[in-house]
């Protein structure tokens, strides 16, 4: 069968990527199996310079989930497009350039930094984040910023696909899909993290140094499925679905609400093989849908 | 190190129970691996829903054609799941990870331990070929009938301290400071403990400018590099992972580690 | 030990509350523990008229959690003052009545309805209820019908004491509790349940009739708790917490960061007993704690 | 009924498969309960953590003096985990619940069931003064060897037809009309299974007025009344709790329901 499907400019051999920040740069998973079998690597969040993250506790377990304030530590885009980038397979599977930037100014340099670069695939903007002081999140959560950082991005990166990836701390996630689908988004992503809190009764302080995380996990599945349903029916552009996903039954079920494609996230921390499993199950899955293809089983919710 | 890390379900071979409550042995059945002193594993039984959620990380304790076994105590929910399961159970189970201590079999080691901090040392005590170059202070709070303590080589020279009060910690301190000199030159220093047990033995080798390789503890949830959830600041500002740089540290790297313990913990 | 909390007028003898929806009315949970010990009894959400709610499945599992889309079924005002408040043991324990109203005159007459009943301790408005088409949510979304809707109800309910109930579903829940606390509420409850979705990848049916309901349980306890801390920090009446309340550490949380109260939802379907057993707990946990009151405890996280 | 509900913590005394997989049956330390056929219990085992987050409903199967047995088959994740209970366990249980069947010992009754709809009628059919009386058409889907039938009294008459295609399934509609004609005025008719079993059972006996009552499935979250996720329209449009006044209905209670079912099913 074929789980060939298109998002933007790309084609992925299947739905299935992996989510920014909880697949490292790629080359960590090599021990646990083939990234070339990947639909495509989403590299940990870059910026223009190197960033430390926040200081302290960083992750805590919750319900179902986890909390994190790691705030968007990485190498920097230059030492990733040098020491990370010539060693993906980027000649088999895209690889998906996670981008933040403080401002309009740094979206645009990062973005006109990739724009000729054979070997990255598409750009995904990172307007969601809840870890970080500037940028970040509240790029969007109001229909015109989020526009304008796609529109900014979308032109400096030239022939790129661009995918824009929201934040679920909105009241109406329609609208903000909307508006960057009018800036010319080539695909939406969603959701990233909640913002959420953990506390140790006992010895009186956070979880997290940072106090205030994001929250991610199979705990959010059923607000992710509710937002990509929610964008699905909203726009035309393809929709990837993200938040829980931890089984080939999971990847279903945000196709069936309409999603093209899917990130997994953070339960690739509770099996560093779960996404390499994922792909082989999903013949066996497609089967027992009864179903020969994905085109007619999205969206094709009963409802 | 990295090239040789595997994923495998591992088979419960024995749950046991060293005081009849919270601290236990685990013995799962054997992966091949080469590994050294101070790696560890990320745990998680297949029979877990999503609650809890993660892996645990625990110190390979022994490794050998018999048995892959860890000693843990029950500190939380997933440690009090850890006890119940039964012989047969599978468990999936991802390492060697991380950089172990450096050893030199042919030097004299002084082993630094508190608590839980015994566990990576069993192996290496019990196994090591010349057991009397071996010195080990060991720092406890709960009964030593707790640990696996008398398993170990009766050639091998343990001092014991039960670290109950202020003043047995001061003492432990002080039992600490006099031989990590002697070892300043001539041997090899190991640590592992809780974090203010590290903070002490840290300030105790920096003061008398002693090397020693101190074994971190972080929360961790992936124990392979790419959450960034266990990072800590090295010493000219760069990051470390503990899971993959460490959880074996050189002591002067910890040193901004240890600048803030005082104020996370 | 001493757990009494002042909320308005109300004394409760202890921080425990049941969640509106989760309780019944109240006697339902009679075979279970003695209703005299509880804090307070928060019953299913009152409408003018008694209201079917909404057709089909209306419960679903989700990972650590639940779903809903009751849509406020409920035997109406008058049969609540008829048929059950008189059983209730109002004179030893504060019942507290949960309302629902489509529009302001709504709640209006419901407010005058109870303002003069010696048999209620309080009111508490829900503009928070995501199961509804009319009312409900859309009122707790924007901080001046907020606030409209708590002066209305304050005025019509004379000296009695108002809670008003928020939604989770907001981008700044700072700025809607301030709105309300600003027209005169007595105290704040939060969170009511999130929007959610839940299908079922085979029969390819949402499994709520409704497609969307609202997420409860342990799942979203880390979002409520920083809302919970976030209110707490920004209102001087005091603040009841609500979301995921399963166990006497999580109701030493909410209080640590900042609550007064708690009221227990789902986790009591879970378990029928357990808003006895927490209050049996209450003072072994103190010990723990090493605190004699929950005033010294009450908003100390060291943050 | 109501009044005598109880929360308890009963002990695991059995988990046997009926197949070796699928079908099982559970003893539990019995409490010391009056009950009815047709009434249920909440199960929570006091292992689980909080995924799967809900109970589960049972049919009382069996309750005497040794145990409290209910009869269930794997469908999803809670039931998978419930048939990995060990002896010794102990899992939370709250009962009886609901209104169960109204049954004269001294009249001829007509058991109708589908598949895991057996599981409320073994008690009745093993302690039933005059089994003589009883009569049991039963539509399975899997072999029958899966069903604790041979169990049941060789005093009852057992109509057995497997409806695993179409054909089966006219089969056993018109073994149904057919009894269900002869007891229409000199007994009574009780019926458990899938909705469509039930949906079938009540048109055949609508059509016919024949009386009969009906145990209906329906999501459940409480158990008690409160959740009010079990709500169905009754007739005159007021809502019923499925498990505070069913899961036994009488039929005509249901027709709103089943006129809902193809709708919803
Ligand atoms: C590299 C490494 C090696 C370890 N080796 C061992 C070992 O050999 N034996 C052993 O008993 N323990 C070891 N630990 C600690 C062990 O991982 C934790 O005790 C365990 O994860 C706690 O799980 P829990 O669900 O029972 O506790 P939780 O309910 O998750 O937490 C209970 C308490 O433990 C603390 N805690 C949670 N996770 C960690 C962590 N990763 N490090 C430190 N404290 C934590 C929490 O802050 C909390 O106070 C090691 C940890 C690391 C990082
Ligand atoms: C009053 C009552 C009595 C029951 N008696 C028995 C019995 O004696 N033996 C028995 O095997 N089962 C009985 N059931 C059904 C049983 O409760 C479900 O099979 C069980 O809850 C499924 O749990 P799960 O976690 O394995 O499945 P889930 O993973 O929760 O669901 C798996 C599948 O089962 C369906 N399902 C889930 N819950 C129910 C439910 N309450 N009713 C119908 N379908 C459901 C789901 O839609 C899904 O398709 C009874 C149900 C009720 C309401
Ligand atoms: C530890 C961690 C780090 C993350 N870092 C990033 C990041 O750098 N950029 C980003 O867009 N999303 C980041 N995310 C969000 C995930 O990509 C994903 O959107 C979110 O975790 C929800 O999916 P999940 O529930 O499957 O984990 C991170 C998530 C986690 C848990
Ligand atoms: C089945 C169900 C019915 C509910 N009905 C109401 C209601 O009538 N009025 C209301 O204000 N909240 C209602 N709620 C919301 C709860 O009171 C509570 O705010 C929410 O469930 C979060 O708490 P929890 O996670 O502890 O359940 C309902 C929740 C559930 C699960
Ligand atoms: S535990 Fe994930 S990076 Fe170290
Ligand atoms: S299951 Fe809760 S009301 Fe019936």
């Amino acid at each position: 069968m074929n789980f060939k499907v298109k998002i933007g400019n790309l084609v992925l051999k299947n739905p299935i990527l992996t989510a920014s920040g909880t697949f490292g740069y790629g080359l960590e998973f090599e021990p646990f199996g083939d990234l070339k079998k990947l639909g495509g690597i989403i590299v940990k969040g870059l910026s223009l310079l190197p960033r430390p993250g926040n200081p302290g506790d960083r992750i805590a377990e919750t319900p179902c989930g986890m909390l994190n304030s790691i705030g968007l530590e990485n190498i920097g885009i230059n030492a990733f497009l040098k020491e990370k980038l010539p060693y993906l397979p980027w000649k088999h599977t895209p690889i998906v350039v996670n981008l933040y930037g403080e401002d309009l100014q740094e979206f645009e340099k990062l973005a006109k930094i990739l724009a000729n670069k054979e070997e990255i695939g598409a750009i995904e903007i990172n307007i969601s984040c809840p870890n970080v002081k500037k940028g970040g999140m509240q790029f969007g959560q109001d229909p015109s910023s989020a526009a304008r950082v796609c529109e900014i991005v979308k032109k400096a990166a030239e022939s790129k696909t661009v995918i824009v990836k929201l934040s679920p701390n909105v009241v109406d996630i329609k609208a903000i899909a909307k508006a960057v689908e009018d800036a010319g988004a080539d695909s939406i992503s969603l959701i990233n993290t909640i913002p959420g809190m953990a506390v140790n009764p006992y010895t009186r302080m956070p979880k997290l140094t940072n106090i205030i995380g994001g929250l991610s996990g199979p705990a959010i599945k059923p607000i992710a499925l509710r937002m990509v349903y929610e964008v699905a029916q909203t726009v035309n552009i393809p929709v990837i679905g993200i938040g829980g996903i931890a089984s080939v039954e999971d990847v279903f079920e945000f196709i069936l609400v309409g999603a093209h494609a899917v990130e997994i996230g953070s339960a690739s921390f509770t099996n560093p093989k779960l996404v390499f499993e994922i792909i082989k199950e999903l013949p066996t899955m497609a089967k027992k849908l009864g179903i020969r293809g994905l085109n007619e089983y999205r969206g094709s919710l009963y409802a | 190190m990295g090239q040789n890390i595997e994923c495998l379900d591992l088979e419960v071979l024995e749950v046991l129970s060293l005081d009849g409550k919270d601290f236990f042995r685990l013995r799962l059945s054997p992966p091949k691996w080469e590994w050294n002193t101070g790696q560890f594993v990320m745990i998680r039984p297949l029979s877990w829903s999503y609650d809890p959620f993660l892996p645990r990380p625990f110190s390979i304790s022994q490794l050998d054609n018999e048995k892959l076994e860890i000693f843990f105590q029950i500190v939380g929910k997933g440690t009090k799941l850890l006890s119940q399961l039964k012989n047969g159970d599978k468990v999936k189970v991802w390492g060697p990870l991380g950089h172990g201590f450096k050893i030199d079999l042919n030097l004299p080691i002084l082993i630094l331990a508190g608590g839980m901090g015994i566990a990576p040392f069993i192996g290496l005590v019990k196994n090591h070929p010349h057991p009397e170059k071996l010195e080990l202070i060991f720092g406890h709070r709960r009964d030593l009938s707790c640990y696996p303590i008398n398993e170990l080589s009766k050639k091998i020279l343990i001092w014991t301290v039960r670290d109950a009060s202020q003043r047995d910690i001061e003492r432990l301190k002080r039992a600490i400071q006099v031989k990590v000199e002697g070892y300043s030159s001539e041997g090899q220093i190991l640590a592992c403990g809780p974090l203010p047990f590290l903070n002490m033995v840290h300030n105790s080798c920096i003061s008398k400018q002693t090397q020693v390789q101190i074994s971190l503890e972080r929360p961790m949830a992936c124990g392979i590099g790419v959450c960034l959830g266990c990072s800590i600041p090295g010493p000219s500002g760069e990051n470390f992972q503990t899971c993959k740089h460490g959880p074996v540290f050189k002591c002067e790297d910890l040193s901004t580690v240890c600048q803030q313990i005082k104020g996370i913990y």
